[in-house]
């Protein structure tokens, strides 16, 4: 158990969050709560391969979302084509989902959505009839 | 770890004796019985107003479905005696002519008439069911 | 740098591995001009020395419901801990190196 | 007028997705070979759907998030795509058999082969998943549904001997079947109780609709009128089989043996209710599992999802969903037998229960998604409890459809 490590002290003025645990793997959702995407990887900012003391520590840019999910089970290159990144200044909150500030129409859209909604689904009568 | 478990639990399952103690020809017999008495509760069904004819259609099909499955057990029978399979075999298709000929005609045209055959077919079935039993 | 390459990562201490990269802490400031959210930086990282796979934290909240489960998951992810950005040596595509003077932390969030 | 909607909700949720033709059909043949000697298993299945559909309907409601969604959060992607892999297939089998249930309850109707039905239903269900709004497809399906309490009035009509029945189902272990196929029929009767694709419609359908903190009480009316409905149902179309079929030696293989007691007992008329409330029934399954297909992907992908939305708002949510419908048609058209479809989908449905319930489980209580809403003492012991009898079941399942020749 954790009994014998003391608690590290956390900076004032901010919270801890576990990236993988409260993050990665979070639906996001645009500001109507539409659904945009899944937290598929963190872009952060590079830091030197041999790192001094005091250097200072990566920040996160971006939120990435594509299928890059395939990528970090299977492992292998990333596809660079197909990845979206959501600039952290989109973020708007933080809850169990990653909740954005711009409505979906606004942020980027996988060209597969784009494709199918144009080309197939749209096409189809009442494609874009509202059901009910 | 997980597939040496599932192999355990199967051999475990296979020794507590799956398998009856009938054999094919047993089978067939009282998988064809049961389409008799099936098509038959269904038309009586029908003549006493008591159930739509395109169902007891649907059941006489079914039924004769599962008469031919009864002989296809038949001619598959590996390591029964050929005396056995050849009882079987005389009832279970005189079941399945009968079931056919009913079936073709469409069950508009069953009758008393058609009702006793299939009777006297399940008697006859039951009668070779109690011969193979001994 | 991809945090993909952080998680899951070996971890090296005197040359030796000591276990795996299982989550990374970030520090989350107050949000400054024009952003909601605060910018994130690396806080630390939570080391365990089994690689526990799936993740479920019960080693570093206080969630003890439901009971059997949470007693199972904390004693899979046991002898885990939280090493600071400063006491990380080096960072690459494959291992994460701490300092030999690495202190080490309990993984509990506040 | 939204509380009946909800009320709506949870019937659907039992007539369509506890009475499915998995159901209809596994208690049938269960009923004409054993009696009720595992009438337990459906009593045990009942209180556990109640108890997994009750936390994801809870956790849905609090959090806003559905069941895959978690699923992916809780367990990281690859444990998660090795669940969306079983469960897709699975859900695709369920699909498949249940559009085949319509055609062939379609067939009972109308005596036309039902191989001509598959097309017309497969359209309907996608015509209606695509135009039609979620509240009035589930009243008409669950109204509809309904019907199928002709079961419960064909059991009394036929006049229950309740000492033999009471007997069978104290008896546990008829002597005349083997243990294995005993036990298979166990493990079968509770994946049709529990299949994991009521949890992933549950939840959805609880997002869809915009549950709230406040619809929690709805929400555990509907699964405590609704599931248990269906289990006594279940009950009662395996009381017709052990009445009508066991003593006559005619074992179910066919919708035609399942129904014959009805008519025995009721005459056309019960009959015709009957194959009424199958077709609604399996119709209401049939809209589940396609949704369901379209709810797991979009929820593992991100994708965006929804059936309140205009299709084009949701085009590879809406794509997934014609393809899967696609792929049901076809292996319907090779002529294999949706019955058969239907038991083995059943046995798998065992299979991939515990890595779609242990999700469910831990979310249910963790303070961040669902606040001071996690958990009682209660209800986890519950949970936990059937954890374990769902995993018995998921590693006995193949197992034992291997020895028995998927029960034989």
């Amino acid at each position: 158990m954790t009994e014998d490590l003391q608690p590290a002290r956390s900076p004032s003025g901010g919270v801890l969050v576990d990236a993988r645990l409260s993050l990665l793997d979070r639906q996001m959702l645009d500001v109507d709560g539409v659904t945009v995407g899944v937290v598929d990887d963190l872009e952060l900012s590079d830091v030197p391969a041999v790192l001094e003391r005091g250097t200072p520590p990566p920040s996160v840019l971006a939120l990435v979302h594509g299928p890059i999910v395939l990528e970090r089970i299977f492992g292998g290159k990333r596809p660079h084509g197909q990845l979206l990144r959501f600039g952290w200044d989109t973020v708007a909150k933080l809850g169990s989902a990653v909740e954005l500030a711009a409505p979906a129409s606004e942020l980027p859209r996988p060209w597969l959505e784009t494709w199918l909604r144009e080309r197939v689904i749209a096409r189809l009568p009442g494609g874009r009839h509202v059901p009910g | 770890m997980v597939a040496r478990l599932l192999l355990a639990l199967a051999a475990v399952l296979a020794l507590t004796g799956c398998g009856s103690t009938e054999d094919a020809a047993q089978r067939s017999v009282a998988e064809a019985r049961s389409a008799v008495i099936f098509a038959h509760d269904a038309g009586r069904l029908l003549l006493n107003d008591r159930a739509s004819r395109a169902y007891v259609q649907v059941v006489f099909d079914d039924s004769l479905d599962q008469a031919a499955d009864a002989e296809r057990d038949l001619q598959g029978a590996s390591g029964v005696e050929p005396q056995r399979v050849a009882t079987a075999h005389r009832v279970v298709d005189a079941a399945a002519s009968v079931l056919d000929e009913l079936t073709d005609a469409g069950v508009g045209t069953l009758d008393e008439s058609g009702l006793t055959r299939l009777q006297a077919a399940l008697r006859e079935l039951d009668a070779v069911a109690e011969e193979l039993e001994r | 740098m991809y945090l993909a390459e952080l998680v899951d990562a070996p971890v090296l201490q005197a040359g030796s591995r000591i276990g795996h990269v299982v989550d990374v802490r970030l520090f989350v400031p107050r949000h400054t001009e024009g952003q909601r959210v605060g910018t994130p930086e690396v806080f630390g990282v939570v080391v365990c020395p089994r690689r526990t796979g799936s993740f479920l934290g019960f080693e570093r909240t206080d969630a003890r419901a439901p009971a059997l489960l949470a007693a199972f998951f904390r004693w899979r992810a046991r002898g885990s801990f939280l090493v600071l950005w400063d006491d990380l040596a080096a960072v690459s595509k494959d291992a994460v190196e701490l300092r030999p003077e690495a202190m080490r932390w309990s993984p509990a969030l506040a | 007028m939204k509380k009946i909607f909800a009320v709506a909700l949870g019937i659907l949720t039992a007539i369509g997705g506890f009475l499915d033709i998995g159901d209809i059909v596994t208690n049938a043949v269960v009923g004409s070979r054993f009696g009720w000697s595992l009438a337990w298993v459906v009593v045990v299945g009942v209180a556990g759907i109640c108890v997994f559909a009750h936390m994801a309907g809870k956790v849905a409601a609090v959090s806003g998030r559905a069941t895959f969604e978690l699923i992916r959060e809780r367990l990281g992607p690859r444990m998660a795509l090795a669940n969306l892999s079983a469960s897709f297939f699975i859900n695709l089998l369920t699909l498949t058999a249940e559009v085949g249930g319509i055609a062939l309850a379609l067939q009972l109707a109308s005596s036309v082969n039902y191989l001509l039905w598959v097309p017309v239903a497969a359209f309907a269900v996608w015509l209606v998943v695509w135009r039609v709004g979620f509240e009035l497809m589930e009243n008409v399906t669950g109204l509809i549904g309904l019907l199928l309490i002709g079961f419960a009035v064909a059991f009394f009509l036929l006049g229950p001997d309740w000492g033999e029945l009471g007997r069978q189902a104290a008896q546990l272990m008829p002597t005349q079947e083997s243990p294995a196929t005993y036990w298979f029929y166990a493990v079968a009767l509770f994946g049709a109780a529990l299949t994991p694709y009521e949890v992933f419609f549950f939840s959805s359908g609880a997002v869809e609709e915009g549950w709230s903190v406040k619809d929690l009480g709805q929400s555990r009316l509907n699964v405590l009128v609704g599931f248990p409905l269906g289990g006594f149902l279940s009950l009662a179309i395996a009381g017709c089989a052990a009445l009508a079929l066991l003593p006559i030696g005619v074992e179910v293989g066919t919708l035609s043996q399942v129904v014959l007691p009805v008519a025995e007992a009721g005459g056309t008329l019960l009959l015709v209710a009957i194959i009424l409330g199958i077709v609604a029934a399996t119709f209401g399954a049939a809209l589940e599992t396609t949704l369901s297909a379209g709810y797991t992907l979009a929820q593992f992908f991100g994708w965006t999802w929804g059936k309140s939305k205009a299709p084009a708002q949701a085009a590879r949510f809406h794509t997934t969903m014609i393809v899967c419908l696609v792929i049901g048609l076809g292996v319907l058209a090779t002529g294999v037998d949706p019955v058969m479809v239907t038991e083995v989908s059943v046995v798998f449905s065992a299979v991939a229960l515990p890595l779609t319930y242990l999700p469910i489980l831990i979310v249910a209580n963790d303070p961040d998604y669902m606040g001071e809403h996690v958990n009682s003492r209660a209800l986890n012991v519950a949970g936990q409890a059937y954890f374990g009898l769902i995993l018995v079941a998921a590693v006995a399942a193949v197992p034992l459809m291997i020895v028995t020749g998927v029960g034989q």
